[in-house]
Parts: C-alpha cells; sequence; structure tokens
C-alpha cells in the first residue's frame, strides 16, 4: 500500500492518470447514450407513425375483445376502444426520476468523501429501482390488451419491454457502484464511475419521460378514415370494385351466383 | 511551418506578383502535361458519347416509349449521361496520364525521388467545387421539373375532380398478390382480366394495391412503376400512345414465384378495345 | 514453387466448393419427379379432335402414416408438417397440343379467398370444370379449399396458357377415417387444351400455408403447394 | 468500512491481485465458448420444446415448434458462446469490486501468450485487428460461394440448378453476409490494428470492449450460417415485412444474427471515436491527423446512429413473429411503410459506412505512393464531414416507387443529389494528389486505381437513381444491382484489398507478394468490369432483380455477367492464396517497407506489446512529402521538363 500523497493519482490498470480515463470513459458513456437514444427514437417513432397511420383501423380496433395480457388482469373491455391509464406512466417515471437523484446524491457524497452515507443512499437507490422494476411488471401484467390487439397495444408494450431492460441495466449498475462504494474502490480521489452511472441514468429517465409523453398524449388516431387492408381508397369516384375479400373479418357474400358444392356425392 | 491551417495555401507568389488571369490560364494550358490531359479528356469523352444513345437503344429493346412518361424518363437518362460524360472523362484521363504520362517507378525499393509538393490549388479546388455544384444543381433543377411533368402525366397528385376532363380516363384496380396480377375494370362492370388491356391514347389511372406482401407493378415500356402495398393503394398513371404488347413485371421481391409474376399489357384501338371489354364480360363503358 | 502451389491449391479448393455444392444440388434435385400423364384415347373439343390425355392429383390436408409427406431438408419438414401438399408430385408434364383432364381429389378443409377472381375457372375447355359430377364455372368464393393456378414464364415465345380452377373445400363436419382424411373428397375434373410446348409454373392461390396472410410453410416451397408444369 | 485498505487524500485504491494474472479468463478460449454455445443451444432448444410441444399448434396450422425452438436454440448459442469466452467475467468483476490489476491486463492483452492469444478474449487492438481480418476473409468467402451459385444459376439457363425457394435463400444470405463483411472490412482490421498505432496511442479506449465486439460478431455469424439449414432467409438482404415474416424458422437466424451483429458495430463505433477523439499522441491537432483516421471516424459516427434503427426494425420483426404483435403486419393495423423507413434510415447511413474508409484507406495511400502530400486536405475533410452530416438525409431515396409520400420525393431527390458534392470533394483529393506525381506502382497504388475508376461508374449511374423520372424505370431492376456492387464492391472491396495490401506488412511483417497480388487484382478487375457491365445492360433492357427466371431477351448480359463472375472469383482466389502465402513465406518487411511518414510506420515489426516504449509527440502536419513545386518556384521559364518533374 502506497501512503504517499500522489498529486495525480493513476489508474492502477493502464497507469494514466485517472481524469484522463475518467474524461475517456465519460465520453463512451455518452456515445452509448446516443445508441440507446437512438434506439428508444426508433421504438418512439414506431408509435408514433402507427399512430398516425392506423392502417386498416388497427390502432385501437374497435369493437374488439381486448384480452388480458396475463391471467390475472382485468376483465376485458367489450365495447370501444381500450387505452391503458395514464398514471402507472408517470408513477413509474416518478420513480425512475427519484432514482436519478438518489444516484447523484450518492456521487455528491462520494466525492465529499462520506462513504458510509453514500452507500446507504446508494441502497436506498436500489430499493427504489428494484420497486420500480416491480411496478412496471404489475403495470404490465394488468395492460386491458395483449399483444396481438392491434398496433397500439404492440407499440405500448414493446415501449414498457424496452423500460424493463432499461431497469435491469440500472439495477445491474446500481448494485455494482454501490458495492463499489462500500468498499472503497469508488472513492473522493476517484469518484468518476459513480458519475457515470448517474449520467446513464439520468438518460434513462429521459428514457421514461418520452415513453411516458408519447403514450399519454397520443392515444386515439387522428386518422379516422384509414385505408382498408387490400381495398381501394374510396377516391375513384367509379362503381367501387367488387367485394373484395376481407381476410380477417367476417366472409363477405358474393354476389355472383355461385354454385355451391355438394360436399358429399 | 509556422501557422498550420487546414485551408491554407501553399501557393508562395504574393498577390501583388500574381499575373493576370488570363496570362495564367495561358501559362498552365502552355504546360505540357495540361495540354496532353485536355486532349485526352476530349477523347475518352467523344469514346464515351455512343453510350448516351446505347444506353436508349437498350431501354427500347422491347417497344419503349410507349408513352409520354417514357418519354420524360429518356429524356432524363439521355442529358443527365451527357452532362456526366465531362466529367468522367475528365477523372479518367487523369488516371491514365498520371499513370503513362508523368513518370513512374516500379521498383520494389521506395522511391529516392520526390514529387512536387503540391498541398492545394486554389483555382482548381474552387473550379471543382462550382462546376460539381453547378451540376448538381442542374441535376435538381431537371429531377425537379421532370418530376413535375411525370407526376403531372400519371395524375399521382392531381385531385380526382381535376383530372384529364376531355376523355373520360379509363380506371384500373390493380391487385397484386403472391404471385399473379389481376385487373378490375370498374368502369366495364368489374371486369376482371389477368392480362392487362389498355386503350391507345386514353389516360389511364390505376389504383394499386396488394392482397398480402409488398409487390411493385412496374409496366416496363410504359415507364410506369409504382409499389403495390398491402393496407393502402397507391395511384398513379399514365396515357398510352402506341398500340401492341407490352410487359408487366413485378419488381419487388415478393416470395416463391417473384421471377414469375409477369404478365402482358396489350395497348389496344379504340374499337379493340371496346371488343376486348365485352368478351372480358364488361359490356357497358361508364 | 510454393508460390504456385499455394494458388493452385487455392483454386482447385475455392472452385471445387463451388462445382461441388452446384453439382450437389443438382443431383439432389429440390423438384420431385415429374408426373406423367396417361393416354386416354381421343377427345372432341372447340378446335377438333385432340388426343386426350388424363391425370390424377391429390390434396391432402397433411401427411399420415398413408400418405408420406414431399421431402424437404429436415427442420423444414418439421415446420411443414400438419400442412397441406398435392400429392404424388408438383411437377407435372403434359404433351403439346393436345386435350388434358386433370382429377383432383381434394380433401382438404378451407375458406374464404382473397381474390374472388379465383373462385373461378379460368382457361378450362367453356370455362367450366365438373365437381362431383356436377359442371360448374365458379365455386362459392366463401368455401375454397384450394387451386390449381398455372400462369406466366417470364420468357418470350411462350405461348399463353392461363389455367386457374378451384378445388371446394370440404365441410368440417364430414367423416373422417383413420387417417384423419374426409371418407369422402371433393372430385373435381377440369379438362383443358395445351398449346404448343411451354413451361410455366403453377401454384395454388387460396392461402393455406402458415404465418402471415397464411401465404407461407407451404405455400412458399416447391414440392408442397408450388410446382412446375411443362408442355412438352 | 471492511477492507483494511487506508485511503489516502489523493491515492487510487490498488486493486488485489487474486491469484494468477488473468483470473478466471484463464479457462476460457474459442474451444470452451464453442463447447458451451452449443450446450446452451441444446438446453434452450430442449426446454422450448418442452414449453411448448412440438404438437401444439399455434393460430394457424404450423406448429409452433420451429420458431421458438429455432429461436431458443440460437439465443442459446450466443449466450453461451458469450459466456465460454469470457465475455461476462467483466461485468462480474466489476460488480464484485475485483478490479484488474496491470499483471492482469497485461495477461488479457496476451502478453507471452503466443499464437494462442487469437483464440481468446484477447484485448490487444492488434490481435482484434488480426481476428477482424480473418473474420473479414471467412465472411466473404461465404458470401462470395454464395454469390458464384447464384450466378450459376442465373448463366446456365438451360438447367435450373436451384429452385425458386433455395435461390431466395441465395440471394439474402449472400446479401447480408456481404453487408456485413463489408462493414468490417476496413474499420475492424485496419480501424482496430492500425489507427490506434496512427494516432500514437497505446490501445484502443476501451480495450474490453474491442475483444466483445469482434466475439459478438463471431458468435453472429454462425447464426446465419444455421438460418440457410432451417429454410433460410428468402427475402433479399434488406427482409422486406411482410414478406419475411412468411418465411420459414430461417428468418429467426437473420433476425438474431442482425440485433447481435448491431451491438457489436454500436460497440466497435464507441470504441474506435473515443479512441480518435481522447487518445491523439501529443500534438496531433485536427490538422495533424492523417485523413484515414477521419474516415474511420465518419464511419464509426454514421455507424453509431444508424444501426440501432436497423436492431430496433428486426426486434419489432421478430417481437411479430413470435408474441403475435402488429408492428409490420397491416391486417392488423401494422405499416410496411414503417419497416421500410426504419431500414433505411439505416440502409443509406451504412451504404457510407462502408464507402467512406475504403475512400479513406486511398487518400492515406496515394501521398505514400506519390510521394506527395495529399491535395486539399480541408476539401477531404469536408468531404467526409459533408457526406457524414448528408447520409442520415437521404434515406427514403430507396423509396421513391414505395408510394410512401409523393410529395416527400422532391427534398429526397434534393438531399441525394447534393451527397455527390461532398463525395466529389472525395474524388478531387484523390486525382489532386495523382497530379503531377511520379507513381510508385506497386500493389496497394494499383488498386486505388481500380477503385476510382469503378467509383466514377458506381456516382455517375448513381445519379440516375437519385433522380425520381429515371428512377422509375430504374428501382428494382438489375441496374440498381450492378450501381450499388460498383460503390460496395468496385469501390468498397478493391479499397479494402488496397488497405490490406498496404497494411499487410505492419500486420503480419510479411510484405503481400506483388505479382500474385496484382495478377489476383487485375484478375478480378476485369471480370469485375464485365460482370456489373453487362448487368447495366440487363437493367437498361428490364430485367428486375432477385429473379432466377428471365426473358430470353437478357439471356447474353448475363451468360456474359456469369462468365465475369467466375473471373472475379478466380482472382479473388488467386489475392487469397497470395495472402495465405505471403503471411508466412512472403517476403520480410522491414518496419516502414514504404518510407511512409505516418506514425504507425515508425514502429518496429512487429509492434510490441504496447506499441510505443515512449508515446511521440506529433509536430507537423502529414504527409510531409515532396519537393518544393518548380512550377511556382521557377520564374516564369518556357522549360517543358519543369512540367513532367
Amino acid at each position: 500500500m502506497s501512503d504517499t500523497v500522489n498529486p495525480a493519482p493513476v489508474s492502477p490498470t493502464t497507469g494514466e492518470p485517472v481524469q484522463v480515463v475518467a474524461a475517456r470513459n465519460r465520453l463512451g458513456i455518452y456515445f452509448l447514450i446516443v445508441i440507446d437514444f437512438m434506439g428508444t427514437m426508433a421504438l418512439i417513432i414506431s408509435y408514433a407513425y402507427l399512430w398516425s397511420l392506423n392502417v386498416n383501423n388497427g390502432w385501437a380496433p374497435p369493437g374488439s375483445q381486448f384480452t388480458a395480457f396475463m391471467s390475472n388482469g382485468p376483465a376485458p373491455s367489450a365495447t370501444g376502444t381500450s387505452f391503458a391509464a395514464d398514471w402507472p406512466f408517470w408513477v413509474i417515471t416518478f420513480a425512475v426520476l427519484v432514482t436519478c437523484a438518489l444516484t447523484w446524491w450518492s456521487y455528491r457524497l462520494t466525492r465529499r468523501g462520506d462513504q458510509a452515507v453514500a452507500t446507504a443512499v446508494g441502497a436506498a437507490a436500489i430499493v427504489v429501482a428494484i420497486a420500480t422494476l416491480v411496478a412496471q411488471w404489475w403495470q404490465i401484467s394488468t395492460l386491458p390488451f395483449g399483444a396481438a390487439n392491434g398496433t397500439y397495444a404492440s407499440a405500448v408494450l414493446i415501449l414498457l419491454s424496452g423500460n424493463i431492460v432499461h431497469l435491469l441495466v440500472v439495477i445491474f449498475l446500481l448494485l455494482g457502484i454501490t458495492n463499489r462504494v462500500r468498499m472503497g474502490l469508488i472513492s473522493r480521489s476517484n469518484p468518476w464511475q459513480s458519475q457515470f452511472v448517474s449520467i446513464w441514468i439520468t438518460w434513462i429517465a429521459i428514457a421514461f419521460i418520452l415513453g411516458a409523453f408519447v403514450t399519454s398524449t397520443m392515444k386515439v388516431s387522428p386518422n379516422d378514415n384509414p385505408t382498408r387492408f387490400g381495398g381501394f381508397e374510396p377516391r375513384t369516384s367509379q362503381p367501387s370494385p367488387a367485394a373484395s375479400a376481407s381476410p380477417s373479418a367476417s366472409p363477405s357474400p358474393s354476389a355472383s351466383p355461385s354454385a355451391s358444392p355438394s360436399p358429399s356425392s | 511551418m509556422a501557422h498550420q491551417t487546414l485551408f491554407d495555401s501553399d501557393e508562395p507568389e504574393a498577390p501583388t506578383n500574381r499575373p493576370a488571369a488570363t496570362g495564367r490560364i495561358r501559362e498552365w494550358v502552355s504546360r505540357p502535361y495540361a495540354r496532353a490531359i485536355l486532349i485526352l479528356t476530349v477523347v475518352i469523352g467523344f469514346v464515351l458519347l455512343p453510350l448516351a444513345w446505347l444506353i436508349l437503344a437498350a431501354m427500347n429493346q422491347t417497344g419503349a416509349p410507349a408513352s409520354p412518361i417514357m418519354e420524360e424518363i429518356e429524356k432524363t437518362v439521355f442529358w443527365f449521361t451527357i452532362v456526366s460524360i465531362p466529367m468522367t472523362a475528365f477523372v479518367f484521363a487523369v488516371l491514365v496520364y498520371s499513370l503513362l504520362g508523368w513518370k513512374r517507378i516500379s521498383s520494389d525499393d521506395p522511391p529516392m525521388q520526390e514529387s512536387p509538393a503540391i498541398r492545394t490549388n486554389r483555382t482548381g479546388t474552387i473550379m471543382w467545387t462550382v462546376v460539381s455544384s453547378v451540376l448538381a444543381f442542374f441535376l435538381v433543377v431537371w429531377g425537379m421539373i421532370e418530376l413535375a411533368a411525370i407526376t403531372a402525366n400519371s395524375y399521382g397528385t392531381i385531385p380526382a375532380d381535376q383530372q384529364p376532363g376531355d376523355e373520360q380516363p379509363l380506371i384500373v384496380n390493380v391487385t397484386g398478390q403472391q404471385w399473379v396480377w389481376t385487373f378490375e375494370y370498374p368502369g366495364y362492370d368489374g371486369a376482371t382480366t389477368p392480362v392487362l388491356y389498355l386503350e391507345k391514347d386514353r389516360p389511364v389511372y390505376f389504383n394499386v394495391t396488394s392482397k398480402d406482401v409488398i409487390h411493385n407493378f412496374w409496366a416496363v415500356e410504359l415507364g410506369v412503376k409504382i409499389d403495390a402495398n398491402p393496407g393502402a393503394a397507391t395511384q398513379t398513371g399514365v396515357t398510352p400512345t402506341k398500340a401492341g404488347v407490352f410487359n408487366v413485371r413485378c419488381a419487388e421481391l415478393c416470395g416463391l414465384h417473384h421471377a414469375y409474376m409477369e404478365t402482358t399489357i396489350e395497348v389496344l384501338p379504340k374499337e379493340v378495345f371496346a371488343a376486348a371489354m365485352r368478351e372480358m364480360g364488361g359490356g357497358k363503358t361508364s | 514453387m510454393k508460390r504456385l502451389l499455394v494458388t493452385v491449391l487455392t483454386l482447385v479448393l475455392g472452385v471445387g466448393l463451388v462445382a461441388g455444392v452446384a453439382a450437389w444440388q443438382i443431383v439432389r434435385g429440390e423438384e420431385p419427379p415429374p408426373l406423367e400423364v396417361k393416354a386416354a384415347g381421343t377427345l372432341d373439343t372447340p378446335q377438333g379432335e385432340l388426343p386426350h390425355y388424363e391425370l390424377e392429383m391429390t390434396v391432402y390436408p397433411n401427411s399420415s402414416p398413408a400418405v408420406a409427406p414431399p421431402k424437404e431438408p429436415r427442420l423444414l419438414a418439421a415446420s411443414l408438417s400438419g400442412q397441406p401438399f398435392y400429392h404424388p408430385s408438383t411437377s407435372i408434364r403434359v404433351p403439346a397440343n393436345s386435350a388434358v383432364t386433370i382429377h383432383f381429389r381434394q380433401y382438404d378443409g378451407g375458406g374464404q379467398i382473397y381474390n374472388p377472381f379465383f373462385a373461378k375457372v379460368h382457361g378450362s375447355i367453356d370455362g367450366t370444370m365438373t365437381v362431383n359430377g356436377k359442371k360448374v364455372t365458379e365455386i362459392d368464393q366463401a368455401s375454397v379449399g384450394h387451386t390449381f393456378t398455372v400462369h406466366q414464364y417470364p420468357e418470350s415465345g411462350q405461348p399463353n396458357l392461363f389455367l386457374s380452377v378451384p378445388l371446394p373445400m370440404v365441410p368440417s363436419n364430414v367423416k373422417t377415417d383413420s387417417n384423419g382424411y374426409p371418407v369422402t373428397p371433393q372430385e373435381i375434373s377440369v379438362t383443358f387444351i395445351t398449346g404448343e410446348a411451354g413451361t410455366y409454373v403453377w401454384n395454388c392461390e387460396f392461402p393455406c400455408g402458415d404465418l402471415y396472410q397464411e401465404f407461407g410453410g407451404a405455400m412458399q416451397t416447391r414440392g408442397w403447394m408450388a410446382g412446375t408444369f411443362e408442355v412438352v | 468500512m471492511s477492507s483494511a485498505t487506508v485511503v489516502q487524500q489523493h491515492s487510487v485504491p490498488q486493486p488485489a491481485q487474486h491469484g494468477k494474472p488473468g483470473g478466471m479468463i484463464r479457462h476460457f478460449n474459442v474451444v470452451t465458448a464453442v463447447i458451451l454455445g452449443l450446450v446452451l443451444a441444446t438446453i434452450f432448444g430442449f426446454l422450448a420444446n418442452r414449453l411448448v410441444p412440438s404438437g401444439a399448434t399455434g393460430a394457424t396450422f404450423a406448429p409452433v415448434l420451429p420458431d421458438v425452438g429455432f429461436l431458443a436454440i440460437l439465443i442459446g448459442w450466443v449466450l453461451g458462446f458469450m459466456i465460454g469466452i469470457g465475455a461476462f467475467i467483466g461485468p462480474f468483476r466489476w460488480l464484485m469490486g475485483r478490479d484488474l490489476t496491470h499483471a492482469d491486463a497485461e495477461y488479457l492483452a496476451g502478453k507471452d501468450m503466443g499464437v494462442g492469444r487469437y483464440f481468446r478474449y484477447t484485448t490487444d487492438h492488434k490481435v482484434v485487428g488480426i481476428q477482424y481480418l480473418v473474420g473479414f476473409m471467412v465472411i466473404i468467402g461465404l458470401g462470395g460461394l454464395l454469390a458464384m451459385l447464384i450466378r450459376t444459376e442465373l448463366g446456365v439457363t438451360w438447367a435450373g440448378v436451384f429452385s425458386p425457394d433455395s435461390y431466395n435463400t441465395l440471394i439474402g444470405t449472400h446479401g447480408i453476409a456481404m453487408i456485413i463483411a463489408m462493414i468490417i472490412a476496413i474499420s475492424g482490421p485496419v480501424g482496430n490494428f492500425i489507427v490506434p498505432i496512427m494516432i500514437g496511442a497505446r490501445d484502443m479506449a476501451f480495450p474490453r470492449l474491442n475483444a466483445l465486439s469482434f466475439w459478438l460478431l463471431a458468435a453472429a455469424v454462425p447464426c446465419l450460417v444455421a438460418s440457410m439449414f432451417a429454410g433460410g432467409i428468402r427475402d433479399g438482404w434488406s427482409v422486406y415485412q411482410p414478406l419475411a415474416s412468411q418465411s420459414p424458422p430461417g428468418m429467426i437466424g437473420y433476425q438474431i444474427t442482425i440485433i447481435v451483429f448491431a451491438i457489436s458495430t454500436g460497440i466497435a463505433s464507441v470504441n474506435l471515436m473515443t479512441t480518435i477523439l481522447r487518445m491523439r499522441a501529443k500534438g496531433m491537432t485536427w490538422a495533424r491527423t492523417p485523413v484515414l483516421v477521419y474516415g474511420i471516424f465518419g464511419a464509426a459516427l454514421m455507424g453509431l446512429y444508424a444501426f440501432p434503427f436497423y436492431q430496433y426494425s428486426q426486434i419489432l420483426a421478430l417481437s411479430d413473429r413470435i408474441f403475435g404483435t402488429s408492428f409490420f403486419n397491416p391486417v392488423e393495423g401494422g405499416s410496411v411503410w414503417l419497416y421500410e423507413n426504419l431500414f433505411w434510415l439505416l440502409g443509406h447511413p451504412e451504404v457510407y459506412v462502408i464507402l467512406l474508409p475504403s475512400i479513406a484507406v486511398c487518400l492515406e495511400l496515394i501521398p505514400v505512393f506519390m510521394r506527395k502530400p495529399l491535395f486539399a486536405m480541408g476539401f477531404a475533410i469536408a468531404g467526409v464531414v459533408g457526406v457524414v452530416i448528408m447520409s442520415g438525409l437521404v434515406w427514403a431515396h430507396h423509396m421513391y416507387m414505395t408510394g410512401w409520400a409523393p410529395f416527400a420525393n422532391y427534398p429526397f431527390m434534393l438531399s441525394t443529389e447534393m451527397i455527390s458534392i461532398p463525395v466529389g470533394f472525395l474524388v478531387l483529393v484523390a486525382i489532386g494528389t495523382l497530379w503531377r506525381g511520379t507513381a510508385w506502382t506497386r500493389l496497394p497504388l494499383m488498386a486505388v486505381y481500380a477503385v476510382i475508376f469503378n467509383k466514377m461508374i458506381g456516382g455517375v449511374t448513381g445519379i440516375y437513381l437519385s433522380d425520381v423520372p429515371a428512377d422509375q424505370f430504374f428501382h428494382g431492376s438489375m441496374f440498381v444491382v450492378a450501381h450499388f456492387h460498383y460503390m460496395l464492391m468496385g469501390a468498397g472491396l478493391f479499397g479494402a484489398m488496397a488497405g490490406i495490401a498496404f497494411y499487410f506488412p505492419k500486420m503480419t511483417g510479411h510484405i503481400l507478394d506483388e505479382r500474385m497480388g496484382s495478377i489476383g487484382l487485375w484478375t478480378a478487375f476485369a471480370g469485375f468490369q464485365l460482370t456489373f457491365g453487362s448487368m447495366f445492360v440487363a437493367g437498361l433492357q428490364g430485367q428486375p432483380r432477385r429473379v432466377l427466371q428471365f426473358d430470353n431477351l437478357f439471356n447474353i448480359s448475363n451468360w456474359l455477367s456469369t462468365i465475369g463472375a467466375y473471373t472475379i472469383g478466380i482472382g479473388m482466389l488467386i489475392f487469397l492464396a497470395a495472402i495465405i502465402f505471403s503471411w508466412r513465406n512472403g517476403k520480410v518487411a522491414s518496419g516502414n517497407p514504404w518510407a511512409s511518414k505516418s506514425l504507425e510506420w515508425q514502429t518496429p515489426t512487429p509492434v510490441p506489446l504496447e506499441n510505443f516504449t515512449v508515446l511521440p509527440v506529433v509536430t507537423e502536419r502529414p504527409y510531409d512529402y515532396g519537393v518544393p513545386d518548380p512550377y511556382a518556384t521557377a520564374q516564369k521559364t518556357s522549360s517543358d521538363k519543369a512540367g513532367v518533374q
């Protein structure tokens, strides 16, 4: 154990000053956030795109029987469209914001050298994150629709699955960082990893806010005259084409007389 | 090398000594390599020139252009070829001359002799930038104008009530499905055919959709191409101006028999078309 | 000369690999052996007296101990099991300039077809076919079992032949035998005239596979619901 | 506080050494990875079989097993492989607070390990570079084999070799294998091996992520191969929905490959960008940074923002397939245009991810062989920056004919045609550097000539396709195929050959055999012109792409194309033979066989573990070659000789 006062602490692994390593790692974290941001944007674009198109009236099909995703869900709503309640999104988002605040606080404490309190705050952040994960799972399992109930259901479920993955990553990071604070590996002289985790969780919180925002602001599709699947727009002023078979709906009666075959000869 | 910026110029002469532009051009052209490269450019350019017609010949092998749209397309292709030949010829000329004109060394060991350290050349870079920008600008303007013309010809964005009124347009509902095309004529009792019948000189308006996956309705010689999307109907149109038998191909991979998703277009004179429609079961016209 | 040796060896290995795969592919022969016609005298048609040939095809909803499924790579076969197929072969070879009658025995259920165009008979003599002894020109588009649709081959100079025969479905409540097949299949025969020699493909236009629009699986696999049709 | 460590005011706690250097990772290598991958794949497949018994059927006729089972097998393989290679040890050690000691780090970097380090989770960037090089050659070999088979089918028109389903599989697998190969072609070997040395760094910024990015790729590619035995990828490399959702289980192989490969690419991009931004040697300002570094940086940046879209498009497609969601299923409200948009948001930047490093390598090596500084380096950088910015704005030119948004064709035509200006800058820099130079006609330089030639043809044919009216004829035809092969293969692959030939002495210590390499290069080049030249003709005549059967009209161009393709194959095999031969038996190279002035050639060959004993300081601009320009210095003389100088 070297107990000499070293003006520029160096990383034990590479032998460079920790500030240099930290600056590099922070940049890496920012780039990883860019990647994750683009992925999240892909989901949000999908949500908004499907919301605006409402192809074949499939955004939240009216009159369809929404079935619960899990068996312990509420009774399916039989009439009209059914959307997920807003408040769970915002409650969960709030919980993530609390986790984020706790993480930053823990980082501040570490910088001040308050190791024991920092560990305790980190542990609190873990507890909140795990609670959020449970709440998120509860929300998914009580949604009034399943994955196959139209594109709204699909888009919400994939956003929430993204949330689950994000929360799992957060919990892993928090476990690691708190353990390391406890062991003294993250200390006043080298608190950077704690900062990185805080930065990452800040982004996660933003992702949650984005998700909650789109799900609570874009509900009923603005397109109330959607394109029919496999059919033609009613733009032609000509007589509409003969009944096109719609594979999902009830069989349309054939206009022409048909020789119905006798099943048994 | 005291001050270094990215764009600094290495031309050593002070602006005051700079000869007049015409003088510098004369001096540049008098350099032996310059003249050689210019001649080479012209020669390569003339060698490439027939391409403009050969390309059209290849496109016309099966009877195109059979519509104003296809004529516009061929005009575009022709002029783009012409326009891009000088630049291509110049680059090729430099490539050729740098191998054959200036010295070359093919020893195994690194050459001892160094080439002139030209770090930049303001005139050259500015000329290149201007020329390529002008070319790009030309392409954009030409493309915009042609696109607008084609759109007008295909009635793509014109509201239904403003479409060509001098003659009732023929409406054809095109359905792609794995792996056949069917054409339905709502104006003729909804007669349906596996072969596309069109009337010469009569505007036709296509509603295109798909029963399953994405197909692409390509009426080759008519220059019509639009995706047949499931869950959406796309519109396009054309006025066939040439009677004959042409091709419909599927230009989007659509599964097992994608290659076989072809059919023919028969562009018929007015009376023959009416007769054909009657035969298909579409007795009364709209 | 080591340099030459390495080059030759690489070339031999590389070319051998390509040639080997191609040769193996040809030997393996993905298409089933062609189904040959039976001669059946002559037939009076609108085009005069033509030699007449007959062909029998059966559509099974899935394989059984009595009927083996078409061969396919193992993993794919697992995903295709339980899907319908034409038996005994999907490669068909018929003589040119003659009348050909195909007898279909259809054992499968069905439903609504996407495009009512294919619930009609196209390309047969008089545009009719015989379903269980009755002459019809079309069937109910909500109770189609399969179709047999011969169409375009993208080669110029091919004579035109467009033949589409809808095969009505077997209702779901009929008696089945020990193999799970209906005891009495739908029996369809259609007679058409082949023109000059040419090559075509055919496939079923009624969605009876799996996955999206039920057009995957058997529908997209030669040997099951799609094949070649040769006029020689 | 449990540990006995005394934390000083300004010191960092030293991690303890647990056991031998390296710890657990000593037990892991590629053999354990494959074994564990296969074991876990078997277990997962078995479990899936139990959970979803093969008798169970879904909503349709098909049994559920093959999809779920194949997915489980692939996930098991990837997980097992990554566990078996030791990828999860790092996070685990981080969680437990067991940081690496210097000895651990050196073990991980493969110190004194011999050949074994190439088969382990080795963090040394030079090892990763070689791994990428070999990986690239393996994948491109696979893609090339499939290409030959495709051309065999198309050329041998009188004998159908493949049935349509196999043929479609060939097309899709060839496409995606080649795309993967070309994405890693230069950024992998050159980016990992050369760039850190070139900028004067000891290693990449994140050495363990570096190893992770390669081994993820190594885990992903077998999924692609496995998919060929499960029905294959029958939908082209773009696997448009909803056609792809009709594919056999093989499609899941594609999706897993892409999901894993996108992670690998993302990590590699982060690593390269951070390295370039943070680890340049002292004094290496942006003006002193070689253009190759800019090119790799631009490619990494585009990969960074583009790949997540690709990855998520496949995640959504997989979710459609497995969980019954309906993002791309129009019957239930999904949109096919959503898929096309997500896909091409990757798709177009991806083209430049392939092209930029290739052009950058060419620009990097022209000055060395011309003994001239790079001409107008500012324009080169402006070109790279312009391409990076504009590549994100042009994706919908792949969708002109989809009817997606007819009004959007105008802006996208504008942006697409404008991108020719920055690309033109790169051409200007190339020919400006060739201008009046004395060419030292070695293999790498000759490959550059091939690249510029192909690049011009690809660029000119590109302007037809960028124009909506002309694209109305060319979209989806063989013309498009020929065009992008000129770009991706003619410019990309030949650029990669130039790069490999140029950096071969640094990577292997031997010079790539000049004669064999040249024969291979020019054979491939000649075959290339024949193949894709006649493919242009087929496209002009109106042959759609991805067809195995076509009109007699196209026979001649297809026959010629096939002859050309075989020629390419032979040329590439000769080039491969040159690589194999030279790797061990080639002429031994000195540290700086090309007499280059950039940093990477100033290190000894083979490069020592930490590249530099003393980190270099850069004081000059790159490309300080050449003598003063006689025309500029001489007083007005009419000497003809001077011009030749």
